[in-house]
């Protein structure tokens, strides 16, 4: 129902399926669903990042076999750019892809690839030129995940089970019609595929305005909880109380900087500095409150499995454990202390 | 509540930082400590501040105030906080003066606003006692009837500009034990009252302070201010203003520190480089650029809240003092750690501002009386 | 006291690092993990350890024991946290074991200790409830007369190792309310008494515990360990013990944990060079460095002075247990961090080094709850 | 009567009016003064840091000049080390000596020279040779500070007054007698008596054993002071409990790593890796402890001078602010924590 309304992509054009709305009509839709409380109708790579790259360095015959089918839910897309020795160094990635007549033969392994087992397309970054300057030999592939040579390995992380796999390459021929804009210009299409993930991020932190007043405490009741002290009574714990109210005050203070730099962007001013910091700080605060749930809980919040230990508390032991990821995953929090202190502060190098 | 500045805002903030730059650098303030000088700000200054209506932002037009809110008053404390000056938004404006906005009778208002607006009287609040520490509630100081007025005895401490002051507004007590949240009243008292004693005091952070000492001071019947006991409740609405206030010095003190820090780090060459350069101190610098984004955002939601009766207003103070004391705090030590042995020295401006930063931080409830009150708020 | 290893100790930790490294690689542990052990740990390996004098080290030589102290068992300790053994040395040695020690009857020692020692028997202390979180005066569990005997009804929870114990060490509440100081006693029970019911826990750590349910569970006169009532302090001394060997192990954990974060810094390159070249990372390491240092002093001192039964042992201990648990959750978060995504996977091991610092860090009293009662000990 | 006695330098040698001790034997003495709680004779920058610097590196004709005035305390020295632009990176120093006849023309200015308004000579670091390797243009020089052309400054610190100065060399003729070890050699000379230097701090600490048990709380009393709780009640406000404790266990946890490092070297070990902590971390404690005080009085610790404050507080106050300069004295944190990662660590350049 809602792919043939085209919401499901309001702001793609029409021919392809999209809502074909403005950005602020676009809007307009986000804030009613986020009212009514729907889900989004299909988040997923395809969508938030593939499709608007097709939109800006695709080809039209590209475009017209991959956003409709996307747009439909009918392929589903994972990405393919870290490796295991390129982490925060994205550029230095070592997957090669050879010309052979009309195809490229792909070899190598990339990691993190969310989703890589269910997924039917993989969107990559291969290297196709090794002897010049490691940005400039760079493409960006598309690859079928059912071509011999794909095999998907899932990541358990330390908090269990997770989206993530290893996905390797072993003389894996492409069509060289996948490359998606200029062979050896992929770290241009990269940049601009990271923009779109930040504003998905910022979009995610977005959606929260400035927080509000009487929502209550979760984690003064949990503490209350596990300090067994009844309804509205104060914690006797002092110390546990301050810490819990640090790290409320952290997400309120968080909030209130999100929402100041929407109510900036409404009132028509550039972004300012404090979007910089948006990734960082959300993702260190979620870390703090992560862990704090689990020093609340005691000894009961050592549980991974099984008797003596409720549904809540194991889910908060996985909780912390994925958090720790936070600050790595998407660029890890030393990387956006890097780039705040040269791009906002001008720090020399 | 929109987190952004309006027009008007915007406009006032260039004036107020264009006339900062121009009338009031650090070096002013460096003079008057240097002078000893015995009122500790410019009356100059501040009747040409009160003549840009600056002074009588957060008063209304029936006092010749500009009828607007902490929101605006904020932007000019900021500006002010950036170069230190000393001038008494905090003490008058704030403290003494919201008290009788909010407390007074028309009569105390039209005796006392207009004049304090118009930059000619000054007030300020004798709340702290030796023994009080951040605890509103504890009030030693007692007033008794005697006749038709009332007799006050007590001491108070580090009464912000009451050395200057042409009235105190005084919280004491009418009944109840030392620390009972109830019985305290508000009384507006001359300092020339018999049994009134006033003596400057000299903090670290030069700003001008006096101690009180009440001897069995009579006043009249018409030095109440607001009700007999329920003065609590309006002393804690005045101090949330004021802590807006506060906070919006901090943010600036901390804004321009960090600048100061930032410009240093670029300059000064050690072993062939810019200290910027080294990452340790890049990670360092990029953690404070964080904390004064926060806590930005935090001040200016509390003085919205304030001005709009928000709910949650008390929370948003004690979250904006609360951010504003540590980040300050954190601004400041390492802005002295970066500056090395050239911060550590009187002739430099940055340990000025360590030392302010920690006076304010001090004051009116420290980062962790405020996360305890919004613990309060919070019910757990 | 000496902070320095005598030359037998010296001896005593090259044997056990050099049996560790050849016998216990973290691989094992991952391996009786994978399998789902039932155990948790190898008895084998344990009856060796045996063999080596290691679990008799803090027994008398009346029971085969060594006759040492906890100076030589940390130092065992110290090398297995390394590699993260698990062999019951907390569980069995220390806090049965020490119960047994410290409270028992000749009868109950010789019965019990001279197996424990030979490495054919093992002890638990089943003293953690769902509420009492870190208060060992907190004990619901009761104890009632029944005959000559007791019967006693209560819920324990992570029962280290109580899933092979042979006889656990059960604190129970003869007298007073739930939290009383007063009116603790502990019981020696076999875990196939009538009304005893134990279950396997799966803890985020991989070491095994147990819940343990006593409904009306009879137990003869003989059961009574140390005097009615008078457990209280009989488990703070064990508890203490206990801690210190805890403190032994988290001091290796983190030790191993930090040099193997030092090598990937070394080893890992992005941007053309090791990561350990980056500056902000190299002064997070030398932090770590650090904490990890003055851990190792605070262990030594703690083991030392319950040894000699010093005045202060009890304060040291809390030293201990506060540093080491604050900087091995330091140093195993900042190793997750710096190891970036191959350490949030599951087959790299520094995973399993954080989970047990955390693990280690809330038992027996957290940071904070230590810090608590070194204020406690300090009178304020 | 100290100085006749050959205490007051017990391990130089007897013919400059040295004591003639063997290390061991001195180290008795000073156990058996500290036990007597007897004070240095003299303390001060001749008998620690000059004087070993002559018996090491001087000639006879110096030794014989300065040796036995400095042990009968006749005259005073000051250490001409930093300057304005040089502070962590004290090599880069500017302050000219130029030869001319038997004799160096000085130019420059030196910072933090202690007590130098008081100093009757200063040992300093000057620029011979601009054109080499700036390690090795340096040569190490004694001034006396009758000479015309210097003039002394003293340096007034946040905390108030400070026994430092600012040193100006204008023109100031120096017999090239007063050259200490070879023209250009004055680094070697420098890093020695940085040698001497990080002894004598490592002794300062050295002088506490590992803490006592009995001997109360400071900061617990004072905050029962200011909480105005009765004596030994446990304090109500148990977050600054905690900071108390936290402090407390950092001083103690401190003194324990000191101990074992001297009790390693009793029994005859190499020094460890701990000694390379000593001055980050006591400094850094100093700071927390000393801001904790002020934190503890809360408003009342706020005073700087006169009415309202008591002479405690005042105190306070000031050793707060000084506190704050012992990160970067002596070698900043900064460096401290670069020379554990670079020498301890070995983690790369």
């Amino acid at each position: 129902r809602c792919s043939e309304k085209g919401f499901t992509a309001p702001q793609w054009p029409r021919e392809y399926g999209g809502g074909g709305l403005s950005s602020a009509e676009a809007k307009v839709l986000d804030q009613e669903r986020r009212r009514l409380a729907l889900p989004d109708p299909l988040i997923g790579f395809g969508l938030t990042m593939i499709g608007p790259v097709l939109l800006q360095f695709g080809t039209e015959a590209q475009r017209q076999e991959h956003l409709t089918k996307i747009i439909r839910g009918e392929i589903r897309w994972c990405q393919g750019y870290s490796e295991p020795d390129s982490g925060s160094d994205l550029a230095s990635l070592q997957t090669r892809a050879v010309r052979d007549g009309d195809d490229f033969i792909v070899n190598g392994t990339k990691v993190w690839t969310s989703y890589g087992d269910l997924a039917d397309w993989i969107f990559a970054l291969v290297r196709t030129d090794p002897d010049v300057k490691k940005q400039e030999g760079i493409t960006f592939l598309l690859i079928d995940m059912e071509t011999p040579g794909v095999s998907v390995r899932p990541i358990q992380l330390i908090s269990g089970k997770s989206p993530f796999c290893e996905t390797r390459f072993d003389d894996v021929r492409v069509p060289a019609a996948n490359v998606i804009g200029e062979v050896n210009a992929g770290w241009t299409v990269a940049k601009a595929l990271l923009g779109h993930e930040r504003s998905m991020i910022a979009d995610l932190f977005g959606s929260q305005r400035g927080g509000s007043a009487g929502t209550g405490s979760p984690l003064g009741n949990l503490a209350r909880h596990y300090l067994d002290v009844p309804e509205d009574a104060p914690l006797p714990d002092a110390v546990l109380r301050d810490k819990i109210a640090a790290v409320e005050m952290d997400g309120r203070a968080f909030s209130l900087t999100v929402q100041r730099a929407r109510d900036a962007a409404k009132a028509g001013h550039q972004p300012g500095p404090e979007s910089s910091l948006f990734k960082v700080y959300a993702t260190e605060t979620n870390k703090r409150r992560s862990e704090l749930a689990v020093e609340i809980a005691g000894p009961q919040g050592l549980g991974w499995e099984g008797p003596g230990f409720d549904a809540e508390e194991l889910a908060r032991t996985r909780a912390w454990l994925r958090a720790r990821g936070n600050s790595i995953e998407g660029g890890t929090s030393e990387i956006q202390l890097n780039i705040i202190a040269k791009r906002v502060l001008g720090l020399p190098d | 509540m929109q987190l952004v500045l309006t027009e008007d805002q915007e406009l006032l903030a260039k004036t107020a930082a264009d006339f900062v730059e121009e009338r009031s650098p650090v070096a002013r303030f460096r003079a008057l400590r240097d002078a000893g000088d015995p009122v500790g700000f410019s009356k100059t200054l501040w009747k040409e501040m009160a003549e840009l209506g600056w002074v009588g932002i957060p008063f209304p037009e029936a006092v010749g105030g500009a009828g607007m809110g902490l929101s605006e008053l904020a932007v000019v404390m900021e500006a002010l906080g950036r170069r230190l000056a000393p001038e008494p938004f905090l003490s008058s404006v704030l403290l003494g003066g919201q008290a009788v906005l909010l407390g007074g009778s028309d009569a105390q208002q039209s005796r006392w606003l207009a004049p304090l607006v118009a930059g000619d009287a000054f007030l300020a609040l004798a709340q702290q006692e030796p023994r009080s520490r951040y605890d509103l509630h504890r009030v030693a100081c007692r007033a008794e009837r005697s006749g038709a007025g009332w007799r006050l005895t007590g001491e108070k401490v580090q009464v912000l500009d009451g050395h200057v002051a042409d009235a105190l507004v005084v919280v004491a007590r009418t009944s109840g034990a030392e620390s009972d949240a109830e019985g305290v009243t508000l009384f507006l008292v001359e300092p020339d009252a018999p049994g009134v004693m006033c003596e400057r005091q000299h903090r670290v952070d030069t700003r001008g302070a006096a101690r009180v000492v009440l001897a069995e001071a009579e006043v009249g019947a018409d030095a109440l201010l607001g009700a007999e006991g329920q003065g609590g409740a309006l002393l804690a609405a005045v101090v949330d203003r004021a802590n807006v206030g506060l906070c919006a010095e901090l943010l600036g003190l901390m804004a321009e520190c960090f600048a100061r820090t930032l410009a240093y780090l670029k300059d000064r060459v050690q072993f062939g480089v810019p200290i910027g350069s080294f990452q340790a101190l890049k990670h360092r610098a990029a953690e404070m650029f964080i904390e004064v984004e926060l806590a930005r955002s935090c001040v200016m939601a509390a003085a919205r809240a304030v001005d709009a009766g928000a709910e949650d207003a008390a929370k948003l103070v004690s979250l904006a003092k609360a951010r504003c004391s540590d980040a300050a705090l954190l601004v400041t030590n390492e802005a002295v750690q970066m500056h090395g042995g050239i911060g550590m020295t009187d002739e430099h401006d940055i340990g000025f501002y360590l030392k302010r930063a920690r006076a304010a931080a001090q004051s009116f409830g420290d980062a962790a009386a405020h996360r305890s009150r919004w613990a309060d708020l919070g019910g757990y």
